[in-house]
């Protein structure tokens, strides 16, 4: 497997050589901002396309196709119109928070994404504690839905933002546990270690069998509430709420709030596919060398984006196949199910650990 | 001159759409002072995307709404227009459909929706109850034409009409956006005439609120 | 409902789950038969019966058969039609109404098909053109006789004595 | 065939409704129809039916004060009739003595006059106002003192304390145009004001202005769901009056349009249910059936929602040969793709624990509020139309009233969904033996009613529709009323919803089916 970081150092290494080193750490820095504006951009598009391309074939429809060839260029023309659109401000809001709350929805998926280990030592932010400071900082979305549904001075959006307040304490709790018994299983903190290890002896949901499939499907559950995506999606609930905690969001400030709903259903793949799906490792089967030998040749990113696109047609899946949940099953479904089995399993793994049941 | 003097629609000829007249003059009226080629290329890029990127809103009284359903569903699919993002709040619409009678008291309803959203906005009037009262034009209680409270871009006749004929009244409204001048602000003068009603209203609340 | 424990409990929700997750997917790959409006303009029929517009069929020789008797004017519950009338003189020195105008106001029509059945000449029928959306609102208002046509002249039609009788009794 | 109604004089009015309530058991309010009578007076009539017995009364009062019209009131006898009285209130200001609630129903509360009397010119004296409309937090109660004087007093509806959310006019799952203030204790629904007349068209108005078949255009357009079965009431009203027979094929061709009419509506129910509950993909699966059986309709009829079929005395257009091909058709895929629906909404268990035992009405509240329909039936009330009183070819095709008794959301959806399944049954017990003859009866091409009073009630897609019609012997009625089958239902709402879960209310919304233009008229 191809290991980036020789790239990145001989970069830096290149900058150093005629620039004192908190310059070329600025201009890294720069670059690296760049890169991840950018790939935030595309894949939000991409999954734009893709969620309106996909939940229209499961409704029996075929969704965008006259904007460009098979709709490809649908999404930009959101864009086009999204920028130009006026963004009204409403006499009774508390202006200053209101016009904060979508920043700090892009902030926490900005910092989560940044966490994200791309290829073999292409990583932004990796360091001995990333898990920890992943859950750390996805829990800032929340205040800028608090800050959205608090500022509007509006009722709608009011009921919006308290739901996702009950919604999204709640569920860290199963995220964080999922997490802990994927910890307890390889031992590290950091996602470039996590992602090693699994390249090593085998994805996690392999080598964790029992514990780790039951992780994996908390995991699911759990990240796709945090995402407000249905069926967990109450705070916007269309139905209930109108459009729940954004409903006085016009313009780009609501195209912030459409973006970072699709970029943390990104993150909830790819964080579903570095713990549990070996992030850029390579499909290997014990004993076949030629299949290893050809898996191998992949890059490392592609397996990645396989895996975590993967995921994320699951949540699409799950998505435009259930009804909403209210707001007292979506609680007992948190703290009567999920939390108590989470705490079981991992009871159950660090067994599986402790006596070396790992295959 | 870069100026769109025929704008295109796919899989339909302009000359086989309805009351070019209207929209050749309107293209005239827009263009009364000159353009500025550099300014009517990113216009024409931005109209691009306005017109391709039309949200409605979630608006329906009566039976319309019903043909509106049946529009979003899979037979006719308004997704392949890009026009599937219904948006139930007004702030996020582009456009507001009206679909259905409207009647003495829902008027001052609609037309607080329609102030409520985020310009550059649009309005089409579907069916006979909208564009004038419709069955219902011996009625004490029904708005003979919602163009007495809202500036109409488009008007769909039929009772209700067919699907079909929503689509076609879209790429009308289409047309008319791609023609509009959006950096060179033309839109914005949109002949609302009612407009000075409602902001002397809002004004009267609002110095109602002040004296409280 | 029959009272399930907890582990049975969510055995049953995870199967209807699956149950709902293996409905949506099968979907997912089916044929979608969408008809794709603006493209299939040629191929689209629709049946006689469809009622979008109003119009006079006029022939070759730019004739109609409206002999303005209003009856159609008067069958329509909102007015929509509105003909105008003069009388002329023909050559045999009778008097006879002639029709100048036949306005149809399209924008309020409630395709109620009252009027057809009311005319005794089948002189006004629905046709099947639903692009009618325009800018404006007075284009809705259609003259349905073209300019310069007159009545044709046909082997007097055998009126009946019910719609003279309808004529007399509705004013 | 005219009605026969009793003339009861205000002063003994409660105590005989009383009386036939406590005696012969006339526990449903059918109708209260508000009438102007000129000269005579304004006053009530009342239907009555015993929901036991299957008999029925009616009634009428009447007052000459045209200045200060008093009738006590009924509404302590059955729910429903608080109201049936607001909207009699709000047509021809006749007080109702005793009714705590005597605000105006449909118009704004600034309305002048009251239109629906003879002599009130609404247009004149209510130009359009473009001003919010006032909502008053208080009711008011009109009562006689002992000295024989009207007073009125004051009921608070919500304090200013209270957290009142609008739900409406403007909002995705009020189905048009409803308006609800919720009172919210959290996301605990408290109290449910609903407030009507957003697409109040006064049809019952314009229809006094009409001749018999111009006034059938406007039938479709009240419940424009049950457009075949409203037009079908007024068709059989007016024909009962003159008492014109039709022929089998008529009948038969108005049974099957009145089913596949009700399979469409109801197949939009569900499409609405799971939007409302945040199923998105479901809602496709019922309008991808629905379309079929709209290509149906367009067609043999020419619309595709309203299709303006039915006339005095037949229908519009004979069906065309391939008809009983594409019906048969459809109920095949209708019967194959049915398990569907169920597969991924109703058995689901998200969507069974947001429908069991929420919005629970009981029997007797049922029967007491007037709620017809599939909604009633999941009470265990038996009010099907069908059965009580049979029409067109209901007594000759076996079919089975769905009864369902436990009242929740989730009977009421099973219910409805039975009910396309039996709707099926019908139309394949008819489709293929449709007989020959005349699709429309000779008659007179100026129809003139006979004096009297005539009322016909079909069962449509969501409960019993009624039209009443009262001729002086003109072209055009002396007064038309329809009973709403959607404003029980809304008055209804608060007890269903009463200590559920905001998002319950919507679902319950939904179960209820109404559709605003029939509740408004």
């Amino acid at each position: 497997m191809f290991d980036f970081s020789i790239v990145t150092k001989w970069f830096h290494s290149l900058l150093t050589g005629v620039m004192p080193e908190w310059a070329a750490i600025g201009i890294e820095c720069f670059i690296v901002l760049l890169f991840i504006i950018l790939l935030y951009a595309i894949l939000a598009i991409a999954l734009i396309y893709g969620e309106r391309k996909i939940c229209a074939f499961f409704q029996c429809r075929i969704g965008p196709n006259r904007v460009g060839k098979w709709g490809l260029l649908q999404v930009f023309a959101d864009v086009f119109k999204m920028l130009t659109k006026e963004i009204i401000k409403m006499r009774q809001s508390d202006r200053f928070l209101h016009d904060m709350a979508p920043y700090f929805m892009l902030l926490a998926s900005f910092l989560t994404f940044a966490c994200i280990p791309w290829n073999k030592g292409l990583a932004i932010l990796d360091f001995n504690i990333g898990v920890f400071f992943f859950i750390a900082v996805s829990g800032i979305g929340i205040v800028g839905i608090l800050l959205a549904g608090w500022s509007s001075r509006s009722k709608y959006p009011m009921i919006g933002a308290m739901r996702s307040g009950a919604q999204l304490v709640s569920y860290e709790l199963s995220i964080g546990m999922t997490m802990l018994t994927v910890i307890l299983l390889n031992g590290t903190m950091q996602f470039s270690e996590i992602v090693q290890q699994q390249a090593d002896f085998g994805w996690n949901i392999i080598r964790g069998h029992v514990p780790a499939i039951i992780a994996f499907i908390i995991y699911l559950i759990a990240g796709n509430a945090e995402c407000n995506r249905g069926p967990f999606d109450l705070p916007e609930a269309e139905s209930e709420l109108t459009a729940g905690y954004h409903t006085e969001y016009s313009g780009m400030h609501f195209g912030f709030f459409y973006l970072a709903e699709y970029l943390n259903l990104f993150i909830c793949g790819a964080m579903a596919a570095t713990i549990f799906l070996g992030g850029w490792a390579p499909i290997y089967f014990p004993g076949w060398e030629g299949f290893n030998h050809v898996m191998s040749l992949i890059p490392g990113f592609i397996w990645f984006f396989a895996k975590a696109f993967f995921v994320v047609f699951l949540l699409m899946w799950i998505r435009w196949t259930f009804p909403r949940l209210r707001i007292d099953q979506l609680l007992s479904l948190e703290w009567k199910y999920l939390m108590p089995i989470s705490m079981l399993n991992i009871l159950l793994m660090a067994l599986v650990v402790c006596f070396g049941l790992t295959l | 001159m870069a100026l769109i003097r025929k704008p295109k629609i796919k899989s339909i000829p302009y000359e086989d759409f309805k009351d070019n007249e209207s929209l050749e003059q309107l293209i005239d009226q827009l263009n009364e002072k000159g353009t500025n080629v550099i300014v009517t290329t990113a216009d024409q890029l931005i109209n691009w995307g306005r017109s391709n990127s039309v949200w409605p809103m979630n608006f329906g009284t009566s039976c319309c709404a019903i043909e509106l359903m049946a529009m979003g569903a899979a037979r006719f699919d308004m997704a392949r227009f890009g026009f599937e993002v219904t948006r139930t709040s007004p702030r996020q619409a582009d456009l507001i459909l009206v679909c259905g009678t409207i009647t003495n008291k829902m008027a001052p309803v609609l037309r607080r929706l329609y102030d409520q959203m985020a310009d550059p906005k649009y309005v089409i009037a579907i069916g006979g109850c909208t564009i004038s009262g419709g069955p219902f034009t011996k009625s004490y209680h029904v708005v003979k034409g919602v163009d007495q409270i809202l500036p109409v871009d488009v008007y769909v006749p039929g009772c209700p009409p067919r699907p079909e004929a929503f689509y076609y009244g879209m790429m009308q409204l289409q047309r008319k956006m791609k023609i509009e001048n959006y950096l060179g602000t033309v839109n914005a003068k949109q002949k609302d005439e009612h407009k000075q009603e409602a902001q002397a209203l809002q004004q009267k609340i609002l110095n109602e609120e002040q004296e409280a | 409902m029959e009272e399930r424990n907890y582990i049975q409990g969510i055995l049953h929700a995870s199967k209807t789950l699956l149950v709902g997750l293996k409905t949506s997917i099968k979907i997912f790959f089916e044929h979608h038969e969408t008809e794709q409006y603006p493209e299939n303009r040629d191929t689209l029929i629709f049946s006689d019966r469809n009622r979008f517009c109003l119009e006079m069929p006029h022939n070759e020789k730019n004739q109609y058969k409206c002999i303005a008797c209003g009856l159609c004017q008067m069958a329509c519950p909102n007015d929509s039609i509105h003909i105008t009338s003069e009388m002329v003189e023909t050559e045999d020195g009778k008097k006879k109404k002639q029709l100048v105008k036949y306005e149809y106001n399209l924008g309020q029509c409630m395709f109620c098909n009252l009027c057809v059945t009311a005319c005794p000449h089948d002189a006004i029928q629905f046709n099947q053109e639903f692009e009618n959306a325009v800018f404006d609102k007075k284009k809705l208002i259609l003259t349905l006789n073209h300019p310069g046509s007159t009545l044709a002249e046909k082997p007097r039609p055998v009126v009946t004595p019910k719609p003279l009788e309808t004529l007399k009794t509705a004013e | 065939m005219t009605l026969e109604i009793t003339t009861i004089a205000p002063a003994e009015l409660h105590a005989e409704m009383l009386r036939l309530k406590e005696e012969r058991k006339m526990d449903y309010l059918r109708n209260l129809i508000g009438m102007d009578w000129g000269e005579e007076g304004l006053g009530v009539i009342y239907m009555l039916e015993s929901s036991e017995t299957g008999e029925t009364a009616n009634l009428k009062t009447l007052t000459a004060d045209r200045e200060n019209p008093c009738i006590p009131t009924v509404s302590d006898i059955w729910d429903i009739a608080n109201i049936y009285e607001r909207e009699v209130f709000d047509y021809f200001g006749i007080k109702f003595l005793n009714n705590p609630d005597m605000r105006r129903l449909f118009l704004r509360e600034d309305w002048v006059g009251y239109p629906l009397r003879k002599d009130d010119k609404p247009e004149q004296e209510n130009p359009l106002r473009m001003d919010d409309e006032p909502l008053a937090d208080t009711t008011t109660e009109y009562f006689l003192r002992e000295d024989g004087t009207l007073a009125s007093r004051q009921h608070t509806i919500f304090a200013p304390e209270d957290y009142v959310v609008n739900v409406g006019p403007q909002h995705p799952s009020t189905h048009g145009v409803l308006h609800m203030r919720v009172k919210l204790d959290g996301e605990t629904v408290r109290k449910i004001e609903p407030v009507l007349g957003y697409i109040h068209r006064g049809i019952e108005k314009i229809s006094e202005s009409l001749t018999y078949p111009q006034m059938l255009a406007m039938t479709d357009r009240l419940d424009y769901l049950s457009a075949m079965q409203n037009r079908h009431a007024m068709c059989m009203c007016i024909e009962k009056a003159m008492e014109l027979e039709v022929t089998p094929r008529i009948q038969y061709i108005r049974t099957i349009m009145d089913e596949l009419q009700r399979i469409a509506s109801h197949l939009i129910y569900y499409a609405c249910m799971t939007m409302d509950t945040g199923a998105l993909t479901a809602f496709f699966y019922t309008f991808r059936e629905r379309e079929m059986l709209c290509k149906i309709f367009e067609d043999n009829f020419g619309g595709r929602l309203i299709m303006n079929y039915n006339t005095i005395g037949g229908v519009q257009y004979d069906i065309l040969p391939d008809f009983a091909r594409q019906v048969k058709e459809f109920c095949q895929a209708l019967r194959k793709r049915f398990h569907e629906y169920q597969d991924i909404y109703t058995t689901n268990i998200i969507a069974q624990q947001r429908m069991i035992g929420v919005g629970t009405l009981s029997l007797d509240e049922v029967i007491s509020r007037g709620v017809t329909g599939p909604s009633g039936r999941a009470s265990g009330w038996h009010n099907d139309v069908r059965k009580r009183h049979p029409y067109a070819l209901y007594d000759q095709v076996e079919f089975n009233e769905i009864i369902r008794t436990e009242g929740d959301t989730n009977a009421r959806h099973w219910n409805r969904m039975d009910e396309i399944l039996e709707s099926l049954h019908i139309v394949e017990q008819l489709i293929d033996n449709i007989p020959e003859g005349e699709y429309q009866v000779k008659r007179k091409p100026i129809i003139k009613l006979p004096e009297g009073d005539f009322y016909q009630a079909v069962e449509s897609s969501r409960g019993e529709f009624g039209v009443f019609i009262e001729s002086k012997g003109d072209k055009s009625p002396y007064r038309v009323h329809f009973r709403s089958n959607g404003l029980p239902l809304v008055g209804a709402m608060d007890a269903a919803c009463r200590d559920q879960k905001f998002a319950d209310l919507i679902a319950i919304g939904a179960s209820m089916d109404f559709v605003i233009p029939d509740i408004d008229r």
